[in-house]
């Protein structure tokens, strides 16, 4: 029986990470994810959870702890944002290598400077090439049912990559809206038990890892850790068609509304689809044909999803909240080259929103779907919501 | 040795235990020690203090020699050794 | 009860031959007879250094133990996840052997990158032990200065010049440091006594919590020494008490060597190219009078903390 | 577009205006709506202005930024008629839910409100101090903002705080389900 509650995005990663009952959680506070160890440590006080909680004094050891905990044969869960994620950034590649699976509740916020505690992706994007898997959620359903799934994907033998399941910071993670949660047991029965391939604790079978591979051998292993990340696609789908058996909610890699007939698309992640979704609604209410492509799944990219989908359109926005500065903003960049494959030139405009937690409103939407539908097309990357 | 394909390694970068083992590190040393056995007074300070665990000692807990195949020649043993019953000669005069 | 050498003779230890370091290096001398008395199985992990590059080379592995390295700072935060990942599976069922914990790092990997997670995890009270292979200087990168280089060394970041007699700071205790966490164990020795070692580090590890060992060890390159040289030189820090070898058990110091008699640093530095500097003419003396001096405080403040008299012959 | 009802609240860092918001929603999902509350954060402390959000829908809500036009504004603090700007953006029909001792008219004239406006004004601070002897106006205002969902009666908004503040002691709980009825029954409208 589905239990239907009032909570933020943030409580929900905590009543996941209750509900999953991790072997080990080390973690470190950083504004605003903050609240899921803070909650997530009165579960251990009340003894709710048999998790060993290790408070580390850095996220740079919180990391480390997470992925010597996963190596050695735990259930390994954290979270993080901004400052902790970057401060992270050399054990992410490791942990990915070592083929360690973590699930990361990632809480989304710009990095300084200046300092800022709000949403934007450039935490997250800058580590968008460290070998994770990496979901985009829109609201605080999806970042506890993605937290769940992503215990199997991340385990899953195929697999065995950490994951980050990312929020937007305050946006999502401080919302207080309603969440449809499992009961403990279908949770409990949904992940299974951990089996290890190789535990460092297996004091039998002792392996070393992290040997120094030079010239001769690191192609072949990074070669190795690509295979794994191909992999990640086979599973993702069955496990999220048993998630939707079960719960009902299905979570495709990449959620098209209203793009079948649409002549134009807008790209987006996260929280702020909604506003695209509410503006898609509007414009077609006006008689333009628009439509919002999200991606959930940006590691590994679902570019021919992409490509299939956005194929024979008249233009397309691609709208980020981060910016690769002397470049493409990433998704942009991607989309892009995923449109290559559709084998038509689609026009395309480039959008760079909410940085430092600038609001993003359906105007702004309105604004993107408005300049396609005027034919104003350029490759100079645009702004929405940004003083000149 | 022919280097193994992406296929045929095992995953996550771990390598099985001991496998230096295989290593012949005995081919680095250009002067070697030479036990004398009838001045060996089996105080095991040369097997104690030998970097490369080259130093061969039994179940009885007496040195039966020195394991070339791995012995870097550092000399060690021939500093320790109370009785001066390991000579440290070049590698020449053994071709 | 002093350990026995002959009894394990024929004992495995966790680090294999066909390693690849230096002939003579003082790294794998302490791991070994660290070790040897060690009857529980152990899980290890290194920090970023030669022991463990030398010991990894793929597809080579130098360890008949689980061997876990990640990075050059993290050891301490390592040794954390693997024993929080113990606890929890025990706790489960899912493992029931007695293991024990622990880290290796060099004095670049504990005194200076890595002493935030060496301290946390002792704070945080994790069931390991630490064991610093001190060799005073960063040599996996070629000898650069560290907190642990001692005063009137040369090194490649901070050499000896016309103006400059190498390094001018005075070394981190960082024995000192960890004493202060108030953790079970801390200890102080070095190559020149094997016995020493051995016990010292099977006491560590046999005792429940965190504990630190701090082990001098030789560098060849470094140091500047003849590689036979690596029990000798030890013998002289210790004699020369430029490091003192003590342990403090649950808060209560012990010092665990004398000298019979006074030994001037000099006869610890004139042996090692490292120093050779401060004897040419006279322009360095007062270097080395500022180190005999820094060795007189110390063990004046060991003396004290152990409350021995020492009366050299 | 769904009618989403919008409400933004403006508080001092410390006053509840995060709680009060959280706790509508809470009640109005229980009565079966879709709800946001979601507070708006600086890096101010205690006592700072602050502002909190509500949105509540038949249908499930997509948008997620801050309230722009506001339906309702709900104002915890008396001074912050003056130190915050509480008709930006409000429209001409606006509801204003106000902590203060005066009457409707009075605020209406005090913020140049059009005829079609709707003020609501209880004195929570005095309630508050007479029940528990603290500045804490979010319960009487609690209580004020009952009278704007009349389909749902007060004993639902009254049981949903003694649920979810079940970890307070007996008395302060019992004060503060007094100041909640009393922000009900002592409310003025104008």
């Amino acid at each position: 029986m589905a239990r239907k509650d009032i909570t933020s995005g943030n409580w929900a990663a905590a009543e996941a990470m209750r509900q999953i009952n991790p072997d080990v959680v080390a973690a470190y506070p950083i504004t605003p994810s903050t609240d899921i160890p803070m909650k997530f440590s009165e579960f251990v006080a009340d003894g709710l959870v048999d998790t060993n909680l290790v408070t580390v004094e850095s996220e740079h050891s919180a990391i480390s702890a997470c992925l010597a905990a996963s190596i050695s044969g735990a259930r390994v869960m954290t979270a993080s944002s901004a400052n902790g994620v970057a401060l992270m950034h050399e054990i992410f590649p490791i942990a990915a290598s070592y083929r360690a699976p973590i699930v990361f509740a990632l809480v989304n916020r710009s990095i300084g400077a200046p300092i800022n505690i709000h949403c934007d992706h450039s935490d997250s994007m800058a580590e968008r090439d460290m070998g994770w898997i990496h979901l985009y959620c829109e609201d605080a359903q999806e970042v506890y049912d993605s937290l769940i799934m992503g215990v199997r994907i991340a385990e899953h033998k195929d697999v065995l990559l950490p994951v980050f399941v990312c929020q937007d910071g305050f946006i999502t993670s401080h919302c207080f809206e309603p969440i449809e949660f499992l009961e403990d047991e279908e949770v409990k029965n949904f992940i299974g038990e951990r089996d290890p391939l190789f535990p460092l604790l297996d004091v039998d079978n002792p392996v070393a890892y992290g040997s120094l591979a030079l010239t001769d051998y690191y192609f072949e292993i990074k070669r190795q850790q690509i295979e794994a990340m191909k992999n990640v696609r086979k599973v993702y789908e069955e496990v999220s068609e048993e998630f939707f058996k079960l719960t009902g909610r299905k979570y495709p890699v990449i959620e098209a509304y209203k793009t079948e007939d649409a002549e134009y698309v807008a790209v987006i992640m996260s929280s702020a689809t909604g506003a695209v979704k509410e503006a898609v609604d509007k414009l077609r209410a006006e008689g333009h044909k628009v439509g919002c492509l999200r991606v959930r799944m940006f590691r590994p990219f679902p570019w021919q999803d992409i490509a299939e989908t956005l194929k024979g359109k008249k233009g397309i926005a691609v709208l980020d909240r981060a910016v690769s500065i002397g470049a493409g903003a990433p998704l942009f960049t991607e989309v892009k080259g995923a449109l290559y494959d559709s084998g038509t030139l689609v026009p395309t405009n480039s959008y760079v929103y909410g940085l430092g937690g600038r609001d993003f409103f359906v105007h702004d939407a309105e604004k993107a779907f408005m300049d396609m539908i005027n034919g104003d097309f350029s490759p100079e990357e645009r702004y929405l919501g940004l003083r000149e | 040795m022919k280097l193994k394909g992406w296929k045929d390694l095992p995953p996550a970068t771990v390598v099985p235990a001991a496998t230096a083992e295989q290593v012949e590190t005995g081919q680095w040393r250009s002067i070697r020690p030479v036990w004398d056995e009838s001045k060996c007074i089996h105080c095991l300070q040369c097997w104690i203090q030998c970097p490369d665990r080259s130093i061969k000692a039994n179940e009885e807990g007496k040195v039966t020699g020195v394991d070339y195949f791995y012995c870097k020649g550092c000399g060690v043993c021939a500093k320790v050794c109370p009785k001066d019953a390991i000579e440290m000669r070049p590698e020449s005069d053994f071709i | 009860m002093a350990v026995r050498l002959k009894d394990f003779t024929t004992k495995d230890t966790p680090m294999t031959r066909g390693h690849r370091m230096c002939p003579g290096c003082g790294a794998p001398t302490a791991v070994r007879q660290g070790l040897l008395a060690v009857d529980k199985p152990v899980v290890i992990t290194c920090a970023t250094g030669c022991l463990e590059v030398s010991t990894t080379i793929y597809p080579y592995n130098a360890w008949n133990a689980p061997f876990l390295h990640c990075a050059f700072e993290n050891a301490g935060a390592n040794i954390s996840g693997i024993e929080a990942a113990y606890v929890a599976l025990k706790k489960k069922g899912k493992i029931n052997k007695d293991i024990k914990f622990v880290a290796f790092g060099g004095d670049g990997g504990t005194y200076d990158i890595g002493l935030q997670a060496l301290s946390g995890a002792a704070e945080r009270g994790h069931d390991f032990t630490y064991i610093c292979y001190n060799n005073q200087a960063y040599m996996n990168t070629g000898a650069q200065r560290s907190s642990a280089t001692p005063t009137g060394a040369s090194s490649t970041t901070a050499p000896a010049g016309k103006k400059i007699p190498g390094k001018v700071q005075r070394a981190k205790d960082l024995t000192d440091i960890m004493a202060a966490h108030h953790i079970p164990y801390v200890a102080q020795t070095t190559l020149h006594n094997p016995q020493d070692v051995i016990e010292k580090v099977k006491k560590a590890i046999e005792t429940p919590g965190p504990s630190f060992v701090n082990i001098l060890v030789p560098c060849v390159l470094f140091w500047r020494i003849e590689p036979a040289m690596q029990r000798d030189i030890c013998k002289l820090a210790a004699d020369t008490r430029i490091w003192p070898i003590y342990e403090v058990i649950n808060g209560e110091w012990k010092l665990s060597y004398k000298p019979r008699s006074f030994v001037p640093v000099e006869e610890f530095l004139k042996p090692q190219g490292r120093f050779r500097h401060l004897f040419k003419g006279d322009a360095w003396k007062p270097v080395v009078e500022q180190l005999q001096q820094e060795v007189e405080e110390k063990w004046a403040y060991v003396l004290e903390r152990c409350k021995e008299t020492w009366e050299p012959k | 577009m769904s009618k989403v009802l919008e409400i933004r609240w403006h508080g001092r860092g410390g006053q509840g205006a995060k709680t009060g918001s959280a706790l509508l929603s809470e009640v109005l999902f229980e009565a079966g709506k879709y709800t946001q509350a979601f507070p708006e954060y600086g890096a101010e402390r205690q006592g700072a202005p602050m502002k909190a959000y509500n949105r509540i829908s038949d249908e499930k809500i997509r948008v997620r930024s801050g309230v722009l036009n506001p339906d309702i504004v709900v104002v915890i603090d008396p001074t912050l008629l003056d130190a915050s700007n509480p008709t930006e953006g409000a429209k001409e029909d606006t509801v204003y839910v106000v902590n203060t001792p005066k009457k409707p008219e009075e605020i209406k004239q005090k913020l140049k409100l059009s005829e079609k406006s709707k003020v609501l004004t209880v004195d929570a601070t005095k309630i508050t101090l007479e029940e528990f002897g603290q500045n804490r106006p979010n319960a009487p205002i609690l209580g004020a903002l009952a009278r704007l969902f009349e389909e749902i009666p007060i004993d639902m908004f009254l049981n949903h705080f003694k649920h979810k503040m079940a970890k307070l002691p007996e008395k302060v709980l019992e004060a503060n389900l007094r100041a909640i009825k009393r922000g009900y029954e002592e409310v003025q409208i104008g």
